[in-house]
């Protein structure tokens, strides 16, 4: 069983179809799957419904995505770095449906792990809890949230070996093992393949039995708000 | 004369103490990190790492270690990396003792409003829904008035919330206040602010 | 003659195709990792393993390292471990193709019995609950009939369930039978088997 | 904050009372809090309620406190290894629930995510689902499981810093992390407290902020079937 493809656009043939619903890894610029979001771009598929926390930024990461107009719906918890989709949600063309930041994680881990619903207190008596289900344990009211599952996940890692198993790299790691897991079939990119046995077990961060397809490629991992401090003189 | 942020954020500093684990909000909350001295505080940052370091050096950023706001970090000996889902479930699960969180609005029951102006525009709560449902204590830092003198501190929010009764204290730029049944009760003064002009500048009810 | 419990397990693993991560029950089930071939298999073990590989030479046992049945294993060059949550999350999400499991009772709606005997001793369900609600696919391999000569394959089961209408396959020493609308339907019989003394070692409903 | 304490007894000092729940992390007798369990032996704490998968064997692990007549009920999804429990059971001075290994393992997680309850398909159909909540999803039923939140939990991992961080070690990990995030207190037992920093931040376990005391000792390990075979000769 091969899971390890040439390229991109390789490890995308036959998954896709327009108005599928992808879910993606990444935090702002940070562990995002750069160079499938360009294969989505080339592949021309369209109406898509994105679950990501974020959408990239002007021209960047799922951005690029706005630009050409793939994108239907976004299911995010912060929005607010892209003037290109404040103009599409404004204007009607673009779908929104905000989640808050811990809902979205949860819920994407939850349809992996074959959890159809549990409740939060998250959102209770906010705009976020319209319309859905309010249940009270032990005195305290929570509200009813659903599990996702995506027809693909696209993620981001640090390392693979041939299995599938993935290593993530510090803060990077963020929103890409739940969305790995809430996919049907979920395709990862990475850093480097490294030979099967050489990655710990122990230390394994995402089994490879939740990644079906894998490319290795070089990133830009732009950064988005370079901040420092200055090396104090003697 | 009113405290300035940075008299604020120090006057937050003093709600944290020694072995907490806590969240910082952006803007004056950022600065408290600044004012824990000695005290053993591990800053979590939600998109999945506990134990926030300083800003890098020059030419020594990552763009794989960002905070919440998206700016490059570093780690410390003490800092563990986990995915958000685990993040979350810690701040929703009350492990985080405290947050210390910027608002548009506060109301007398502890309601917060600090993510949306509705027909302005809309960037998201983020993860604030979660912070302000999960953590153990809710502490907001603001001022206590609008660039138009206007309240913030208010019987009622105007704006959308972010959580319903969830604030626990608010310190502003005249004082701290506690959210208590009935309304809010003056805990402290900023220093030279007199109680009739901090209860002129508030517009929610004062009890005892 | 009827199958013996290696030609059982062989069959079953007839079963297993390329790629699958499988989870495979106590008892004849074990046996099945031994006629995989050249198949790539990979082995879930439950309390927190994909990859399991054989017992043990003698004198390096790790008492670290356990397979579900709590017998001493090693690790392969694919193997990843992981919490119990994160173990049952991928079998509850459907992420383990099939399981291979042993039964007390099937009924002709894929009713499953194999966890308790009322009135006798009482050891619990373990993961078998979860692994018959969540696997992509449920294979049953068992003894067509009970010491007694009873049938194990009925109209509806007499013990308390594991699952409801959750079996897709039963492999038995007499045949191959699949859960279909309306009871079962033989899909092989066993060498030398004939399809009367598989009807007739058989309770449940036998259709086209 | 000192969170490294001498002795097992000393670790539990202050955080017991007759009546108590705990969730006790370990399957079977791999990865359990031995030098915990013995502590809480010697402390005498009665009527105690215990999540755990299994209650050990007759005379090791949780077995122990069988003895003294210290667990008034179990949590388990599986208890066939130990005699003594099926005496107790059998006779009614202890109370037994039976709950699916992935329900158990869900409603600890769950309970220490902030989770008061959740859906799942486990159970269905069976003596589990009774008394509980039947919702449908997407034309499937489901049962609503409620999250467990333990007045204690004891846990045991390979290694922590001082600060709380812990890596366990290959199978030993199984239910000692959801374990470790359902209590309100958490003590772990490690076979080496490690200095701060020796610990690589991306392949921490469980991060510090869900362990309040550690200790560090030695581990007896019983193995409960031991299963080899033979070298082949040339």
């Amino acid at each position: 069983m091969k899971k390890v493809y040439a390229t991109a656009d390789a490890a995308l043939d036959g998954l896709l179809h327009d108005g599928m619903f992808i879910a993606a890894g990444g935090f702002g610029l940070c562990g995002i799957p750069e160079l499938l979001i360009d294969a989505l771009v080339r592949s021309g598929v369209k109406d898509l419904t994105i679950a990501s926390n974020n959408c990239g930024v002007d021209g960047f990461g799922l951005g690029k995505l706005l630009d050409t107009r793939q994108i239907r719906k976004m299911i995010s918890s912060y929005v607010g770095e892209n003037a290109e989709f404040m103009r599409q949600y404004l204007s009607g063309e673009l779908e929104l449906e905000f989640n808050p930041q811990g809902t979205l994680a949860e819920r994407m881990r939850a349809g992996g792990a074959g959890i159809p619903g549990f409740y939060t207190k998250t959102g209770v008596g906010t705009v976020i809890a319209e319309g859905k289900e309010v249940k009270t344990f032990d005195g305290q009211d929570y509200i009813l949230e659903r599990g996702i599952v995506a027809d693909l996940s696209i993620v981001k890692a640090w390392k693979a070996d041939d299995t599938g198993n993935l290593v993530f790299r510090k803060t990077a790691r963020n929103f890409n093992p739940p969305a790995a897991m809430c996919g049907r079939v979920c395709v990862a990119e990475v850093e480097e393949i490294v030979p099967r046995g050489s990655l710990d077990p122990d230390l394994i961060h995402l089994p490879g039995i939740y990644v079906h397809r894998i490319i290795q490629g070089s990133h830009e991992k732009r950064i988005e708000q370079r901040t420092t401090r200055k090396k104090e003189t003697a | 004369m009113p405290w300035d942020r940075n008299q604020m954020a120090a006057r937050a500093a003093e709600e944290l103490e020694d072995g907490m684990y806590v969240n910082l909000g952006i803007g004056i909350p950022t600065l408290v990190a600044n004012y824990v001295g000695d005290k053993d505080i591990t800053l979590q940052s939600e998109n999945g790492m506990l134990g926030m370091g300083p800003f890098p050096f020059e030419g020594e950023e990552d763009p794989d270690l960002i905070n919440a706001g998206k700016q490059t970090i570093t780690e410390l000996s003490r800092t563990s990396y986990f995915d958000s889902a685990t993040s979350f479930g810690m701040i929703r699960g009350g492990k985080i003792a405290a947050a210390i969180l910027g608002a548009m609005e506060v109301s007398e029951e502890g309601d917060l409003a600090n993510w949306m102006i509705p027909g302005k525009l809309v960037k998201g709560m983020g993860g604030a829904m979660d912070l302000v449902a999960g953590v153990g204590r809710v502490i907001v830092v603001m001022d206590h008035t609008n660039k138009a003198g206007e309240s913030k501190v208010l019987r009622a929010c105007t704006l959308p919330l972010t959580g319903k009764a969830v604030v626990d204290r608010i310190i502003t730029n005249l004082g701290v206040l506690d959210v208590v049944p009935g309304g809010l009760r003056i805990v402290q003064l900023a220093d030279g602010v007199t109680e009739e002009e901090l209860r002129a500048a508030t517009e929610a009810t004062i009890v005892a």
